[in-house]
């Protein structure tokens, strides 16, 4: 760590409209550490870093770059000065190549003025595979899973040799291999003595990793200290204002009746012969790795895809969904993996969210019950502790923990016996987490069949009664509460007999 | 009242930029034009505006959900020949009336099948039903006007009620219906969540089969209502009745605010933007302005509009 | 009906393949035009195969240039054209010329000389013909040749147009130097717009207005309907051009008190009939005047006017 | 070229379900005219197709960029009066072009412009511009045609080179440049990524003001090639040359395969979209088919080929 500041910023000041994100925080970064950014949802991390990047511009404060006073108003001027970024949302070109994103707005030039194809494509494909990711890089990216995709992101900012490199929760997305791939690059850069912005909720990540850690809670500076010299509890008291021991800890039921029986799903090309069954009251946990075919069997049972053989029975009852509106009618509420394209409006308030699978009941005639329709979003808004200033604000502006919640409250207004839960935590910070965990507790409670899909390991060891496990759409094991083992299920989940 | 003040300051109602523009221009030209604040000329204003209103308010439906209708036109056109030849050869008015709005109403719900079954762009199966439409109507209208239409049909368009011309109330009605649709029915709601994400409208439930027939057909009995009005008040059946109205509505829409991305727009807008438009229209004529300087108005009138709109947004 | 079968016989053979291209399929004026032209098919089966073609508007020269090269590549005996611009089609005309086809221009000349006839109206002359019936009516009503006459015009940007707008304007300024013809109003020709500019005419100069021309059948319509409306048919006089049932009706219900009536039938018919004289070596004149005949509330139930106004009447087919 | 028919088989050429499409019609219009496939009627073909494919061409900048430009016609008429008005001033013929060139492609500029900095979506400000820019040439040409050309500029369009019209071979220069901007060139591949992902081009240092310019200067660039194509080949300036020229040139760019989302599209595509669209009308000319039901045809004809277009791609 040097003696002066990288990067340094005071009182910085940034308002939304309707929204302070950012109330006068400070924050700096030396060569060579390794800084840890933490808060809640909506806490103003990402608004930082933007702020740094020249996304967004300022109403005040003042930033130095190396102990000189720099106004960075465009993205352009802090590539100049050194800053680069892997931005929270997969910023990446879809339709174009592997290697195009790659280069994005950095494309390389022959002599003649065109762009050095032979380069780009060479580039890339060596820099992946010093990564240990070995790829087509003339491949588009969307077909990359969501995890290579977000290793591509991180290479590619790497890859501009800047002094200043942010992660904006980078490990959302990436299985437990190429969260080693990412540190060991985040020890590479440190050795180089490139300062370094770690942004994550999973607490856990910061203490493998970060030196120091700057804790923010609506828009204010918290606290910074040796990540040393603080323990895991303190961090979240400091960062949700109140103590949080163990999160997975919640009331497990004796389970009752078969709810859902699966035998011999298969859809052609994502999974094949999934047999299960989930009991009323149980969690059933879904594990594996990212791209195992987990999401496919779901939105099959679900009704949002085709079945290609296989039945279903819920309840006893047989049961052949054609579209999701079957499913809906069964009970199932799918709570999917992607909340910002498949499960919310953005630009529709939380009210109209809530409400959204639920307007067939609370009509007369066909006109809604307003009366019905905003008793209905105030009770969720309130059971959830839904953060918004009222029922009509758009769910666009909400927080990702707040925006989840909306999800969830929409399939509990529904009235939903079977709830699916996909990657229901990514995202969200650690209060809203542990929310999230009491509130399956309670539907499990309430007698209803609780599915979760998780990447994250402990979660779904810390949440399951059983748990099914998925290798390449193939269910290799279903595992019993007591039978749980990191080792086991790895192993499992990855196809090793 | 007081509670209305407020929301409109506090830049929460929708359409209050719009009403604001609206004002502002019906002053200059009060001011100007002395004959602009008439009883005639306002008659003149609303007739003129109501048969493109009808059109525009069942756009809206169509861009709300994320879509657009380049087809009104031609099938406005295929309302009034259908109904006027219907007409003539004899059959009840009532009749004539309905099976032109069925047939509409069909065209209309054929676009919905070639976006939804065919997953067409909207822009191009549109694109496709209006040159196609319009050569309906051309090869079995052979080109021709349709006239000889019953005394009582065409009056209907010369009635004033309560010195109200009645196409007028016609479209009021239209505006008093489907505002109620929009605001107030579970159709009105699954409209925009599906203008606004179709994946989670159709993840939440919604048949957005069935949304996407709704929302062409209803465009396409617009068109119908547009067309029977507009042979009615020209008393004849007209082949190229409608001809480049797709722009016109949809010109409407966006400026009262509807997004061609989907998930906004409103049916009181629509009504502010066709009349927004009209009034600038109607003013330029009053003025005696050039009429190419008049259209070079419009065309800037329409960008500004909608510029001053998205400031305004984006400072709230 | 049109002979849609695809060989025509060798040339030099009956029946002779004549193609017939109009302005615009769009009105009732070229469908007029048509009807004569495949009365002459229907007439002499033996002798013509006449086939039709248009673009859907007036407005696109581009396209019916594109048609005529389609229908010179297809080898016809002779071909029909109602051109759209008067410099457009040389090239191909002059190839189609060149190579042996009959060619007859109608309703508009086309600067060359390779054609071997031309047929139509002088719209010059039709539109001072308009000025003179409303100058007519204007004494015959009491009204005094002082204040503003207003002109509804089809469409900006289109030559016969322009030269009936021109002719319109120059003879009323003989005819009455104290009226001011104001500018053009363009309507697209929507029935609709031209209505709404008539309304707004109206409001704007009130009892200055005194008298309105309608260059085409759709503005005249419009308009009609506007003075009927608000019955103003005493104090505004209205002169259109061409003809439609709605005119007629407006003629017979004196609201519209004239309108110059072209004889687009007789374009067709002759036209088809000129070919068929050029392509068995026989000769014609440069230029045959088609005509055009005021028709007003006096004349309009004449029978030898009811060809001229509703040639469908006349369809043989 | 086996590695070539591999890709086309496996369905990796954008292009490939298009041209077996057109592969289709021809051969089904070779057999059914036997003038079709004869070489004066394959040089119309062309001369037909070039100045629609050029605007086709520009057009594809715009729609691959995600935005739309219906001002293309109203452009391209700029271009067509003012190179006359100039040319019969007395200029010289390449000083009349250039000044039509720089003209035009300002009012794409301006397009950009409001686009970016006035935040009014492409459709609103593209639609106000071809209202203002139509009446601009209406207003400046007083709505007439502008005669009197010197003859050798009219001659260009005549004039065939290898027994091809001139005509073809702007056409080809300006596929042929635009080929290599879009697949070679920092600019092009930065139109694509901007058009996929606005967002992600932006925080990745893409400076998408120019870029907008860019892209709406280049659609008026190309529009006044067309016009000044028309003109030649017209031999006047025509006050209402292009209109309706937005829609063909959007129908090309999507047939084409362009999405009107942004982010796909290809030169050549545009091509074989505004030749199969062409070769349709030509054919149907040739076959002396009814106008009207030609019309109907050339409707259905494009709905469908997309409709085939898509199907295939969601089958590979
Ligand atoms: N473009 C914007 N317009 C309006 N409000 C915004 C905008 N961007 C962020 N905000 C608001 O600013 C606040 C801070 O948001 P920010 O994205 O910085 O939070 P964060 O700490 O990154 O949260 P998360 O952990 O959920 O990513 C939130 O209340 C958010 O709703
Ligand atoms: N849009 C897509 N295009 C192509 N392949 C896809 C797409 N989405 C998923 N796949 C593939 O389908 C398979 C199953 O993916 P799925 O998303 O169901 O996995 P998952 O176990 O749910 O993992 P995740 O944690 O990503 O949700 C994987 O091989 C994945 O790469
Ligand atoms: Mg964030
Ligand atoms: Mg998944």
């Amino acid at each position: 760590m040097g003696d002066t500041a990288f990067i340094e910023l005071n009182q910085i000041v940034k308002d939304f409209p309707g929204v302070k994100a950012l109330k006068g925080v400070d924050f700096s970064v030396y060569p060579g550490e390794v800084h840890g950014l933490i808060g809640e949802n909506g806490a103003g991390k990402s608004t930082i870093i933007k702020i740094m990047m020249g996304v967004h511009q300022k109403n005040s404060g003042s930033i130095k770059i190396n102990g000189d006073e720099v106004i960075i108003d465009n993205i352009i001027q802090a590539g100049r000065l050194g800053l680069a970024a892997v931005y929270q949302d997969l910023n990446l070109a879809m339709d174009l190549s592997i290697g195009e994103n790659f280069f994005i707005g950095n494309l390389p030039k022959k002599k003649s003025g065109l762009v050095n194809w032979k380069y780009v494509y060479e580039e890339t494909e060596k820099t992946l595979k010093d990564l240990k990711i070995v790829i087509d890089p003339r491949k588009k990216i969307s077909e990359l899973s969501p995890a290579m995709q977000e290793m591509v992101a991180i290479a590619k900012t790497v890859h501009l040799n800047s002094k200043l490199v942010i992660f904006d929760e980078p490990t959302a997305l990436l299985t437990n291999e190429e969260v080693e791939i990412l540190f060991d690059i985040i020890k590479t850069l440190k050795k180089r003595n490139v300062a370094i912005v770690y942004i994550s909720h999973r607490l856990e990540e910061i203490f493998d990793i970060c030196d120091r850690v700057t804790i923010f809670k609506d828009g204010e500076w918290v606290d910074t200290t040796d990540v040393e010299e603080i323990d895991e509890d303190q961090l979240i008291n400091k960062m949700v204002g109140r103590n949080i021991t163990e999160m997975y800890n919640i009331g497990h039921q004796s389970p009752g009746d078969d709810v859902i029986r699966v035998k011999n799903l298969t859809r052609e090309g994502n999974f094949q012969n999934i047999s299960f069954d989930v009991k009323a009251g149980e969690i059933f946990g879904f594990f594996g790795l990212v791209g195992s075919g987990r999401t496919e069997i779901m939105r099959a049972i679900f009704g949002a895809d085709k079945l290609t053989s296989g039945s279903i029975e819920l309840n006893g009852k047989p049961y052949k969904p054609k579209s999701p509106i079957d499913g809906i009618k069964k009970g199932i509420g799918f709570l999917p993996e992607d909340r910002k394209e498949q499960g919310l409006a953005l630009a529709l308030s939380v009210k109209h969210n809530i409400n959204l699978s639920s307007y067939k009941d609370i009509n007369r005639f066909s006109f809604v019950d307003k009366k019905q329709e905003n008793s209905r979003a105030d009770k969720y808004i309130d059971k959830m502790s839904i953060k918004t200033p009222s029922r009509r604000q758009t769910v666009g502006n909400l927080s990702g923990g707040n925006q989840q919640k909306v999800v969830i409250g929409k399939w509990l207004c529904n009235d939903s016996n079977i709830f699916i839960f996909d990657e229901p935590t990514v995202g969200i910070d650690v209060g809203a987490k542990r929310e999230i965990y009491k509130l399956m507790e309670e539907l499990a409670a309430a007698g209803k069949a609780v599915i979760l899909i998780s990447s994250y390991l402990p979660e779904v060891m810390g949440l399951s009664d059983r748990m099914a496990v998925i290798y390449e759409g193939n269910l290799t094991a279903v595992l019993d509460r007591k039978d749980f083992s990191e080792e086991r299920i790895l192993k499992h989940a990855s196809g090793i007999k | 009242m007081k509670k209305l003040i407020n929301k409109f300051k506090e830049g929460k109602i929708a359409e209050g930029n719009l009403i604001l523009i609206l004002i502002a221009i019906i002053i200059l030209l009060a001011i100007f034009s002395p004959k602009f604040l008439t009883a005639n000329n306002i008659k003149n204003l609303v007739r003129q505006t109501s048969i493109i209103g009808v059109v525009a308010i069942g756009m809206t439906f169509v861009i709300i959900s994320g879509g657009i209708d380049l087809s009104v036109g031609s099938i406005l056109g295929v309302a009034s020949i259908i109904s006027s030849m219907l007409m003539v050869s004899g059959l009840p008015i009532f009749l004539a009336i309905i099976v032109a709005m069925v047939v509409c109403t069909l065209l209309g719900v054929i676009n919905g099948i070639i976006v939804y079954d065919g997953k067409v762009p909207p822009f191009i199966a549109t694109l496709g039903m209006m040159t196609a439409a319009r050569g309906i109507v051309m090869l079995i209208s052979n080109a021709r006007m349709i006239a000889g239409l019953p005394r009582t049909f065409s009056n209907f368009a010369q009635i004033t009620i309560l010195g109200m011309p009645s196409l007028f109330f016609v479209w009021l009605l239209v505006i008093i219906a489907t505002f109620i649709v929009t605001s107030q029915t579970v159709i009105g709601r699954n409209l925009f969540a599906f203008g606004s994400n179709p994946e989670a409208a159709r993840l939440s439930g919604i048949n957005i089969r069935t949304l996407t027939y709704f929302i062409y057909g209803i465009s396409g009995f617009m068109c119908a209502i547009a067309g029977i009005l507009m042979t009615s008040r020209l008393s004849n059946g007209i082949p190229t009745a409608g001809t480049g109205y797709e722009l016109d509505a949809i010109a409407a829409a966006v400026v009262g605010g509807a997004s061609l991305s989907g998930g906004s727009g409103t049916i009181i807008g629509t009504v502010l933007g066709a009349l927004l438009i009209a009034i600038i229209r109607n003013g330029g004529n009053l003025l005696g302005i050039n009429p190419f300087i008049l259209q070079i108005s419009v065309g800037v009138l329409i960008v500004v509009s909608v510029m001053i709109d998205q400031r305004r947004k984006a400072s709230v | 009906a049109a002979g849609q079968q695809e060989a025509a016989g060798p040339a030099g053979e009956k029946p002779y393949e004549i193609a017939v291209i109009i302005k615009a399929t769009d009105s009732d004026f070229w469908q007029y035009l048509l009807v004569g032209a495949l009365n002459y098919e229907v007439e002499n089966p033996d002798l013509v195969n006449v086939t039709t073609y248009g673009p859907p508007s007036e407005a696109d020269i581009a396209q019916q240039v594109t048609i005529l090269e389609d229908v010179i590549s297809t080898n016809p005996d002779g071909i029909v054209i109602a051109s759209t611009s008067s410099d457009a089609t040389v090239p191909a005309l002059e190839m189609a010329y060149d190579k042996g086809i009959a060619i007859i221009t109608v309703d508009n000349k086309v600067n060359t000389d390779k054609v071997h006839s031309f047929l139509a109206t002088d719209n010059l002359v039709g539109g001072a013909m308009a000025a003179e019936k409303m100058v007519e009516y204007m004494k015959a009503e009491g009204i005094a040749l002082k204040g503003k006459v207003g002109i509804v015009s089809a469409m900006a940007g289109i030559q016969v147009l322009t030269d009936r707008d021109g002719g319109f304007t120059a003879r009323l300024n003989e005819l009455a130097p104290d009226v001011e013809v104001l500018e053009p109003r363009y309507i697209d020709n929507d029935i609709v717009k031209a209505l709404s500019a008539t309304e707004d005419l109206i409001t704007t100069y009130g009892d200055e207005l005194i008298g309105i021309f309608a260059d085409n059948n759709h503005s005249a319509d419009g308009a009609a309907r506007a003075i009927g409306e608000q019955k103003l048919q005493n104090k505004i006089i209205l002169t259109g051009y061409d003809s439609d049932p709605e005119e007629v009706a407006a003629i017979k219900a004196g609201v519209l008190r004239a309108i110059m009536v072209q004889d687009p039938y007789g374009m067709g018919y002759k036209g088809v009939d000129s070919a068929v004289k050029v392509i068995e070596g026989g000769s014609l004149p440069e230029f045959v005047n088609t005509g055009v005949v005021a028709v007003t509330k006096e004349n309009v139930n004449d029978s030898d006017v009811q060809g001229v106004l509703d040639p469908y009447s006349m369809k043989k087919y």
